[in-house]
């Protein structure tokens, strides 16, 4: 019973961050690499304010989030007008450079050991304790997160940013202000990639460096391929896909350690056989990576 | 017939250019294709080279149905094509340039034999060959374009507007190697032109395009006497 | 009769091709301009600059008397000013109606802004809704309103792309070519479309066309551009006659 | 005499990002593919001549093998993934998941049949030569020994071959070249063969010198990536140069710093010059604004 209720926080947890990359790869056509740097600064804020300093759970999630959007928009502006393959390429360097500022900061970081004792949150003095309880929490703030998702697949802004990913100068003409709807945009991502680093440092309860570097990206692509671009049911069916993928081999008995290898081996074939064979995902959502 | 073009439509995507263009070109003749902008000259050339694909129509090269074919087996078979602009390679020097036109031969060994031949036609070419093609000015990059498909010794060569970006005495010089490639080399030119009159000086035959199709054909002397002519192209 | 966008001695230069030499022109409020000229006389170019997709190396550009060289694209649209591009260039996934909705501006573009405030948000679009319902019957697509734009025939998307500059009401409209590409019924109506525009709409159009007949038949004035120069332009009966034309279409040597 | 020691060291390793930096460019100025693939081809190599070495291979021999590997798996990783890609008139940006997902994918094969530790080929310590304080290895020899045979062999294969001048022309302007009769799905073969060749030299020296590691491939080809972007992209030689200063950069860090920090000095260059040097220091770069 409980090891379903972990797998379901964790499909939460997948979920919120499939749907903010979803806004970048999918609806803006950003092909991101440091999503999962936002997810890790913001569970690494987290732990750093809720251990270290001391802050109440709720205004370090609020900085948290904070951070996030706030990093994630500084970003965006020298490197959103490189073309195609520089912007890849300048994330990945920011990705490389995040995990490495983390395994080096020790003073403010702990290095390699990561933060543990994340406290859990309270309300009105409650502790938070159960596993059920966890899960609501993350429930809520998960559902918070699809809400905004689902918003803004309703505003006008949807229709900008499909117009600016499908051709900017078109979108240019018709008098969208193409850079700053970008810059808004990475930093809307980037500040709920961060808010689910929150979540996922409150649930785990530490926070360590490899959580946050290529092999979370590599998965969070895999999750978001195979559910479909620009889908909310494809942000909810990749995730479970994914998660619940590699349950399959807790019952074949093969080594600990192969089993970890075997997972990241699927994903990268996963990705290249679903670009290959189905760009669109099996959601069915559209391809935002015009393939 | 060396070119036999009948029925041909083409286009990019959902949009129709060529729509059913009969064009042939015979041994050792020049062929100027004339219209308006928009017309679908340069399309056509495209479609006939095989850039684009034709989506009905035949095309008969030396006897031989080469509707399908691909470029690079076109360019084995006999056929070379300047697209528009006299491209070249520009972060090459002229010399390598020159040696690409060759590419497709079976016989690499000829290869310095045949850019000596093209140089000698083109001195500038000879004394430019170590500088990069990007350099050069309109007329020599011109000149080049046209060499490094003569290096292939081809049975047919299409240009799209050689003259493009020269200066009068230029163009002048232009037509004449032109002329010279059908009379001494034994290749058939088709020629894509705005200008007509310098066109219809060399040609010995003229077709004149309006919205994809051929609304003239022709000597090009008795064309250009017409009292169409200006009609004709302007599209009035 | 007012000046709308008066285009003074702008120049622009790829590496060593003059695209543009020193053009200067004017367009005057609610009629067509045309801009002719054999192909690379510069015109897509001098379109660019105006529109603000190329920087110009020198010159000023004054539309309704407000300097625009150097100011972005979506600011230039923003004060008025729709282009087209050569090829229609639709959003091909959104439909006919969203393709129209997209160029719209709204409290909601701020994303924050509509997430944020619902309300007042739907009530505008209901608004834009129905203008963008009488555009697409102006534009006679408002029977595929709902399909995707894809699905539409070359002619219809010539048609979206010129309906979607609409939305926002433009002064001035930039078409590059309309009329490349359309078989002659939908070229009639889209003849129909840009008269209707000056005359009841009260727009004014600056046109890129190389169809002899639309330039002389719908122009009050025409520009021929060649080599990046503007060498002539007046009313259609004095350029057809003019002596640069016949050069610039058919070589100098031409004896008529 | 340490500062001399470590430029040496920069040197010798200098070369190996070179020969990884212009095998890459050589992929990319071809191909437009960001193939990170490239890294897995690099660590291919590796375990080929340890496998051929414990076999009781001469390594002479087994270098040829390692090479000849290397080769054949870049080639086919094209042929197998990025050719049918192609074929579908798939984005840049779906090629460059596919080719992270069998980066991912080689990764994890290599861990499972070789598990995660370090492999060494050789036994007992490398050898050495002194020179006053200066200690040169063998490494450092043979590394400078391929760099002065294998670059200026390269040169004459580009410039004085008719493969060589057609792959230069692939990159110049891919439609006139096949105007010009090239047969560009051949052509892609040839130059996966070679990009692949030198990644080939360089990792049989460095499976030589440091030993064998699934994700060995990974920091070398991000370094030669980084190279090919500080030399400026489309520029062999600059590719070249790239790699050495990034070698001497990363050792002479050594003198300062601890060499943790080196991940973050050669991807802070990444990102400086992406951000206000793009071109590079030799390069062109076209404005990539499409009206």
């Amino acid at each position: 019973m409980d090891y379903a209720l972990h797998l379901i926080a964790m499909l939460l947890i997948y979920s919120s961050l499939v749907v903010s990359l979803d806004l970048m790869i999918g609806h803006t056509g950003i092909l991101s690499f440091a999503h999962a740097s936002f997810y890790g600064i913001g569970a690494y804020v987290t732990a750093i304010l809720t251990v270290y300093a001391g802050v109440n759970w709720f205004p370090a999630m609020i900085l948290a989030f904070a951070i996030g959007g706030i990093i994630a928009g500084a970003i965006a502006v020298p490197t959103l007008k490189l073309g195609g393959d520089y912007f890849i390429l300048a994330l990945f360097g920011f990705t490389l450079i995040v995990t490495s500022l983390i395994l080096n900061m020790e003073w403010l970081t702990n290095g390699p050991f990561g933060i543990r004792g994340v406290p859990r949150p309270s309300f009105f003095g409650y502790q938070v304790q159960s596993g059920f309880g966890m899960l609501s929490f993350i429930a809520v703030v998960v559902g918070f997160i699809f809400f905004v998702h689902w918003r803004f697949a309703r505003s006008p802004m949807k229709s900008m940013l499909h117009a600016i990913r499908d051709d900017e100068s078109v979108a240019l003409s018709l008098g969208i202000n193409v850079v700053r709807t970008r810059i808004v945009i990475f930093a809307m991502s980037g500040a709920f990639a961060a808010l689910s680093g929150a979540l996922a440092a409150f649930y785990f309860r530490f926070v360590t460096a490899d959580s946050y570097g290529l092999e979370t990206i590599i998965l969070l692509w895999a999750m978001l391929f195979v559910g479909g671009n620009c889908s909310i049911a494809g942000c909810i069916v990749g995730p479970a896909v994914l998660v619940l993928f590699p349950e399959i081999f807790r019952f074949v008995g093969s080594k600990n350690l192969d089993i970890a290898h075997i997972q990241t081996g699927m994903y990268g074939l996963l990705l290249v056989l679903l670009m290959l064979f189905r760009p669109q995902g099996i959601a069915g959502g559209k391809s935002g990576i015009r393939t | 017939m060396l070119l036999d073009v009948s029925g041909l439509c083409a286009g990019y995507g959902s949009k129709q250019v060529i729509r059913g263009v009969d064009l042939q070109v015979g041994e050792r003749e020049v062929v100027a294709v004339l219209g308006h902008n928009g017309a679908g000259k340069s399309s056509l050339m495209h479609a006939i080279f095989g850039v684009i694909p034709a989506t009905a129509g035949r095309i008969a090269f030396a006897g031989q149905d080469i509707t399908n074919m691909s470029p690079s087996d076109k360019v084995v078979a006999g056929m070379g094509y300047s697209p528009q602009g006299g491209e070249s390679f520009r972060t090459l020097s002229v010399a390598d340039n020159l040696a690409l036109g060759g590419f497709a031969l079976k016989d690499q060994s000829s290869i310095p034999e045949r850019i000596r031949a093209v140089q000698e036609l083109f001195p500038p070419l000879r004394e430019r060959r170590n500088s990069r093609a990007g350099s050069l000015s309109g007329g020599e990059r011109q000149m080049l374009a046209l060499g490094a498909l003569l290096i292939a010794s081809p049975k047919l060569v299409i240009l799209d507007e050689p003259s493009g970006g020269l200066s009068p005495m230029m163009v002048d010089k232009m037509y004449e190697a032109i002329r010279n490639v059908a009379d001494n080399l034994g290749a058939s030119v088709l020629l894509v032109e705005q200008e007509a009159n310098h066109a219809l000086e060399i040609a010995d035959r003229a077709y004149v395009l309006g919205n994809g199709k051929v609304i003239y054909e022709g000597p090009a002397q008795e064309l250009a006497k017409s009292e169409k002519l200006g009609d004709l192209l302007l599209g009035l | 009769m007012t000046i709308l966008l008066d285009v003074e001695r702008i120049s622009k230069r790829f590496g060593g091709l003059q695209a543009v030499d020193e053009a200067s022109f004017t367009v005057e409020a609610n009629t067509i301009t045309s801009l002719i000229g054999p192909n690379g006389a510069g015109k897509t170019t001098a379109f660019n600059i105006v529109s603000g997709f190329l920087k110009a190396d020198s010159g000023r550009i004054a539309f309704r008397g407000r300097e625009i060289a150097g100011l972005e694209p979506h600011e230039i649209a923003a004060m008025g000013m729709a282009r087209t591009f050569q090829d229609p260039r639709v959003f091909p996934d959104m439909t006919v109606m969203e393709n129209v909705l997209v160029g719209v501006r709204q409290k909601g573009e701020h994303p924050l802004w509509a997430l944020l405030r619902g309300a007042e948000v739907n009530a505008q679009e209901m608004r834009i809704r129905e203008k963008a319902q009488q555009i697409l019957e102006t534009t006679g697509l408002i029977d595929r309103a709902g399909e995707r734009a894809a699905s539409l025939s070359f002619g219809e998307q010539r048609f979206l792309s010129i309906a979607r500059t609409l939305i926002r009401d433009p002064d001035i409209i930039l078409l590059d070519e309309p009329t490349v590409g359309l078989d002659k019924a939908t070229f009639g109506s889209l003849i129909d479309l840009m008269a209707r525009l000056v005359k009841t709409d009260g727009k004014t159009i600056l046109l890129i066309e190389h169809n002899m007949d639309v330039v002389m038949s719908i122009s009050a004035k025409v520009v021929l551009m060649v080599q990046g120069a503007v060498v002539a332009s007046g009313s259609p009966e004095e350029i057809r006659s003019h002596r640069s034309m016949v050069e610039a279409y058919l070589g100098k040597r031409h004896v008529a | 005499m340490l500062f001399l020691q470590l430029l040496i060291d920069g040197l010798a390793s200098g070369a190996l990002y070179a020969l990884t930096a212009v095998g890459f460019a050589i992929i990319y100025n071809g191909t437009r593919i960001l193939h990170m693939a490239h890294a897995a081809v690099f660590t291919c190599g590796g375990y080929i001549l340890y496998v051929l070495v414990k076999l009781g291979l001469h390594p002479a021999i087994a270098v040829v093998f390692a090479l000849a590997g290397a080769a054949c798996l870049g080639v086919a990783i094209d042929r197998v993934v990025y050719k049918p890609l192609r074929a579908r008139k798939s984005s840049e940006a779906a090629l460059f998941v596919a080719s992270i997902g069998v980066l991912t994918l080689l990764q994890s094969v290599y861990a499972i049949i070789f598990t995660t530790d370090t492999l060494y080929v050789r036994q007992g310590t490398l050898e050495t030569f002194d020179i006053g304080e200066i200690r040169l290895t063998i490494v450092h020899i043979i590394a400078a020994g391929i760099a002065i045979v294998v670059f200026p062999a390269l040169q004459l294969f580009l410039t004085k071959t008719r493969y060589g001048r057609a792959m230069r022309a692939l990159a110049d302007n891919p439609n006139l070249a096949i105007v010009r009769g090239v047969n560009v799905e051949r052509l892609y073969m040839l130059i996966f063969a070679v990009g692949s060749l030198l990644a080939g030299f360089a990792v049989v020296l460095i499976a030589y010198d440091l030993g064998v590691r699934p994700e060995m491939g990974f920091s070398v080809i991000f370094v030669s990536l980084v190279a090919v972007i500080v030399g400026g992209v489309g520029y062999l030689p600059g590719a070249a140069a790239g790699g050495f200063l990034l070698g001497i950069l990363q050792n002479l860090s050594l003198w300062q710093l601890s060499g943790r920090w080196m991940d973050v000095i050669v991807f802070g260059a990444l990102l400086v010059f992406l951000v206000f040097r793009p071109q590079g220091i030799f390069g062109h770069l076209q404005s990539t604004r499409r009206v």
